[in-house]
């Protein structure tokens, strides 16, 4: 399989499908002339046109209103948000039209459109960019909401994505753009609502998404090397659907669970997530779920307070030591 | 009696129709006479909007139609002049008060009002209620409940549209209300943007009934020409009667050519009044007088018109009697078949989040 | 005491402090001229005049944003939500200014706005104008949200908001605008961060806050009644602060907890409180946390459908019954 | 050397300065000439400017700033120019690119360079970097991220003013991209509506760099007179050559004055051009030609203020390189103490949340 980064991997995903699919645009600030800010887009310009690459104004909620309304007479849309901070200016849009126009048109219309752009925390960008909002669009039933991890799932993911026939969210993890992993080429799908087990366990399930993923297995490793634990870690991919029920195997298997995400801890993903397990495996919890989450604070520029802001490796340990009863 | 009583109180005061309330100094009269035929039709397809919202507000007030109710009593000639030119394969997108854009595109009467009703048998099954009429097989891409909201959808679909290389337009309806609100700005220049490639036939159809709510227009910005708005945005603009149907037809023919043969956005402002209140649960009104009121009730638009035809000899009164009576009976039958229909069936409640 | 309802004392605890405190305006979409579509404002414009009662276009960012500036310079605006179905468009000036400017500014700034309006269904709004959105705004550090439920907590509540130095948003139950209560004149406040223990009990703690408080009294009330069970109500009234001991105090008494929530289940107000119980209170639980929550669809218009999708006395009593392990 | 290779480059073709890249048919030309010493002492202050932002330049390369950088090279003259008329308690609000407004107020260049590092010292304690400059002492209301976000707080602060009587305006700073955002649409248009009662003495000052990031004027709208845009929220506007701090002054102080007095909000575009890419991140600029730098390079603000002071005796060669250097004295002094300074305390992580 050749290898690809997840930038190279998002672009191909969204190359390939709109040299399948003439009813496939993208529009966003600076994708075409400019090449994308994250250079997500790169080339797409050249190769499919200015009718299919446009670029638009500074307006998130006029035009993902307006690849709303293309997609209601049947394109297939994709927005890229610049980032994921500027979307709340899109929020109406996302949330009043996209997730429920087809409820309130009492099914007569669909809305297949992707929203895409890198979501979650980079290095310094400070407290308007740099949000986690998997959990603020989840809540939304009418959305489909992503966030895949390596190479492999953005590709996969975001073919499914472009053909579902519904609004769907993708949150990119930014910090991740120039990873590499083994991606196929040509035409493959993950689908959404599955959960990947990123490495197996027997003693504790560690459970995210998005980069702390491989904060996860970094942390599995070592563990693993220094204290003989042997961790799972499961990354959620799908925040709605959610895969509930990969969760509670994975929890069945080892009695105890941490759950570590960027985003803030209350109404979060890993609220639902402790949850689910206790409504789900409760007799089978040998300790109380662990979440560790970002600080509750808007994120600081001070890399040193920037990194006490993140959930780092040793959070993670010390959580997975009192799951363990360890110490 | 041709209609009710309304409409007909403003019969005697008919005189006034060219210098009623409303501003019509830069408005548009009409070039070519509609023949009496042509007049009839409008007038019938007007006093069966307003029929059947008078059966609305009556239904809303004995708690058969629940949640919001926005009616269109005193526009009438506005939806009814601009479709006029409606060809298939145009689209329609308003806010909420849409049930005349409903009816002037053939829905069935019967469906729209079981819908009003909260019926299984309603034109969206129950779900939406009467912000959310959508007859999507007829053009009618839905009424919104979210002021400015619709607006960025209008401009995508005329994109999708030429897009797809079809000659079609669509007609974007929205209020002055909406039009300082950021859905208005950011979705008008894209449609103006957009529009120099040709790429975006879309009729801004700027329904200025005078007041947002209770907000009249100079208390909700300093800079009260409306259709001047457009300009910001590179989108040209003329103004039109509202009241008077046939200057809308007019106007709305010129114009939906005119978006029709180039792609490029146009906008109208409609000079209009709602002679009721902004919601039906609304009473009081401290925001205008009953003068006022009255004095746009004498240029009412299906009086205005109703007038015209007898004085052109093109009706009699037995001829307007009967077109009243039509209209009452297909109202009628709807407000039955809404009232007789089963409640949604409890599966629908899961139904149509997702597209499987 | 005298009897208000709660629209009358959310009138009073406004009008007393703009009375008080010249600081004080409020702005909104006709809430002068027009009298306030709940009538919540009627009144004001006369007594105040139109420099502190301000009507405002439809433009829910604008003037949301112009408040926030105001409240930079001193002042102490309340904005109206006519409804907070509208504050989408108010999201990207409450998520990225309101609640972090004091600290992106590193504390040189502070923001004392109130943002009112009611919240949760109505009777048939259907989609687009149905929402509780506690735990929407709650994730965000930098708010204070609450959601009172009666008119004593409401006028309580109010005043303290207005007096708070940061930014307050007020989710008010517009179903409950015109119940009555006991209502104390003049000046007192009730503190943020604090559960309302609305019922006392022993066999099962019920949890909510807003209009359902009332639906869980009189569920708790029938249970009493026909099958002998005590249950303890809890108002959570406050979303953040989280008052997670005194959620915690009720379990650890009862042992088994229900939560209800009219908001849909996923990442949601119940989610956090089911892993908050199961954190706090592991070992003294002996039935997992039921959530009860909105059906998850955006709401329908027809009533039936809408009765359906919201929680009612049978899955309240069904959720106790589980949690009891009756039949 | 007075000034840094960047503004010298300009200096032998300023010949061509009247008639540079900027359209400047429209501009303002200064009424009353300055001061020589007046003159000096705008040279000193966009010196200073310049040679500050060069050195965050470079230290972004080193990676001694993180996050996002964003310079105002080239565009110095428009806050030198409009602060040149700053009051005591007036307010300044702009977007992310806020280094020059915080130097011009008197904000401690250590403590901004600090603050750029990420220093505990830093002007908001390292909590904001480069886009959250905030000095409330001095006037400076802030920094902000997000395009079109900060405008309606620049509304509300100057509502704020008038309410309460003070004699007071804001300096609302943003840039052509953020024209065709909601933001502006929605606070502009309160703006113009307060300020019928004299409640709004907001000066917006639109800095028409002619790019918004990567997307030119006329690939963001079809109607490319910026502020003409004013014109649909009533508020009065002029144009102004932001490449001539003179020509900005005398303008600045019309239009604050005017501003301050009436109470009524006031709009200038502002034509100047960043010589630099968007920010400092950038290394390809796809979007616009070297030969198009060049040319707006040939009117650069400090380089054409340059050749006025030698052309008109008001100083020597001598005199500028003193000044050059005491910029670089006060630049690497503010470097030095950056690098010297402390991250800030971990306790820091958790205050300024709230307010207790
Ligand atoms: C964003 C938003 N804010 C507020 C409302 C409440 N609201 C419903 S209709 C209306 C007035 C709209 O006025 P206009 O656009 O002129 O339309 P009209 O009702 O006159 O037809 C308002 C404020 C809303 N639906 N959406
Ligand atoms: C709402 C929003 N969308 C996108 C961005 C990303 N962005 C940052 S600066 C910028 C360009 C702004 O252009 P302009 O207003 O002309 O200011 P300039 O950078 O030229 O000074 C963009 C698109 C943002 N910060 N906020
Ligand atoms: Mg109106
Ligand atoms: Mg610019």
């Amino acid at each position: 399989m050749p290898t690809l980064t997840y930038r190279e991997a998002l672009r191909a995903a969204m190359a390939d499908e709109m040299a399948r699919d003439d009813s496939v645009v993208i529009l966003g600030e600076d994708i075409g002339v400019y090449g994308g800010t994250h250079l997500i887009t790169d080339g797409l310009l050249d190769r499919f046109g200015p009718k299919r690459v446009m670029d638009t104004p500074i307006a998130e909620g006029g035009f993902t209103g307006a690849a709303i309304g293309m997609a209601m007479l049947g394109m297939r849309p994709i927005v890229e948000m610049m980032t994921w901070n500027f979307s709340f200016q899109a929020a109406d849009q996302l949330i009043q039209n996209a997730a429920k126009i087809r409820y309130f048109s009492g099914g007569q219309v669909s809305v297949p459109l992707v929203v895409r752009g890198p979501n979650g925390g980079g290095v310094q960008l400070s407290a308007q960019h740099t949000h986690s909002l998997e959990g603020f669009y989840g809540h939304f039933p009418g959305f489909k909401v992503v966030a895949p991890a390596t190479p492999y799932d953005v590709k996969g993911m975001m073919l499914t994505a472009i053909r579902d026939p519904n609004p769907v969210l993708f949150l990119e993890a930014g910090a991740l753009y120039g990873t590499k992993g083994d991606v196929p080429e040509g035409d493959y799908s993950v689908p959404f609502g599955q959960v990947r087990v990123a490495r197996e366990g027997t003693d504790v399930s560690l459970i995210s998404y998005g980069r702390q993923v491989n904060l996860l297995l970094k942390v599995a490793d070592r563990l693993a090397e220094e204290e003989g634990i042997n961790a799972e870690v499961i990354d959620l991919r799908s925040i709605r659907p959610f895969d509930a029920a990969g969760i509670v195997a994975s929890v069945r298997k080892t009695h105890r669970a941490v759950v570590v995400q960027e985003q803030w801890r209350y109404f979060s993903v890993a609220s639902e997530v402790a949850a689910i397990i206790q409504e789900q495996a409760f007799d089978d919890l040998d300790a109380p779920v662990e979440r560790v989450s970002g600080a509750e604070v808007p994120a600081p520029y001070a890399r040193n307070l920037e990194l006490a802001a993140f959930p780092g490796e040793k959070q993670v340990s010390e959580a997975v030591h009192r799951v363990l009863y360890k110490k | 009696m041709a209609v009710t009583g309304e409409a007909r109180a403003t019969k005697s005061r008919s005189r006034d129709a060219d210098s009623g309330a409303g501003d019509s100094s830069a408005t548009e009269r009409p070039t070519s006479a509609l023949s009496a035929e042509q007049r009839l039709e409008l007038y019938r397809k007007m006093v069966l909007i307003r029929i059947f919202e008078e059966a609305c507000q009556r239904a809303f007030r004995k708690g058969q139609i629940g949640g919001y109710l926005h009616l269109y009593i005193g526009q009438e000639a506005v939806a009814t002049g601009f479709l006029e030119s409606f060809q298939t394969g145009d689209k329609v997108i308003t806010a909420y008060r849409d049930h005349a854009h409903a009816l002037l595109l053939g829905s069935d009467p019967k469906a729209i009002m079981a819908e009003l009703f909260g019926k299984g048998t309603g034109l969206v099954k129950g779900k939406g209620g009467s912000m959310h009429l959508f007859d999507v097989e007829r053009g009618l891409m839905g009424g919104y409940g979210i002021v400015g909201g619709h607006i960025p959808l209008g401009v995508g679909m005329a994109y999708a549209l030429a897009y797809e290389g079809k000659k079609n337009i669509v007609q974007l309806y929205f209020g002055d209300g909406a039009i300082h609100n950021g859905g208005f700005h950011e979705g008008t220049n894209l449609a103006g943007l957009w529009g120099k490639g040709g790429l975006n036939p879309c009729l801004f159809i700027l329904e200025n009934n005078q007041y947002g709510m209770g907000t009249s227009i100079e208390r909700a910005t300093a800079m009260t020409d409306l259709g001047a708005k457009f300009d910001s945005y590179g989108i040209e603009h003329e103004k039109v009667d509202g009241m008077d149907v046939e200057a809308v037809i007019a106007c709305a023919r010129r114009a939906t050519e005119r978006v029709r043969e180039s792609g490029v956005p146009y906008a109208i402002e409609v000079n209009t009044y709602r002679t009721v209140p902004h919601g039906a649960a609304d009473f009081i009104e401290r925001y205008r007088t009953k003068e006022e009121i009255q004095e746009w009730r004498k240029r009412d638009p299906i009086g205005l018109l109703e007038q015209k035809l007898l004085d052109s000899g093109a009706a009699d009164e037995t001829q307007l009697t009967t077109i009243g009576d039509e209209a009452k009976a297909i109202v009628d039958e709807a407000v039955k078949f809404a009232e007789e229909s089963p409640e949604p069936s409890l599966d629908e409640l899961m139904t149509d989040v997702y597209v499987d």
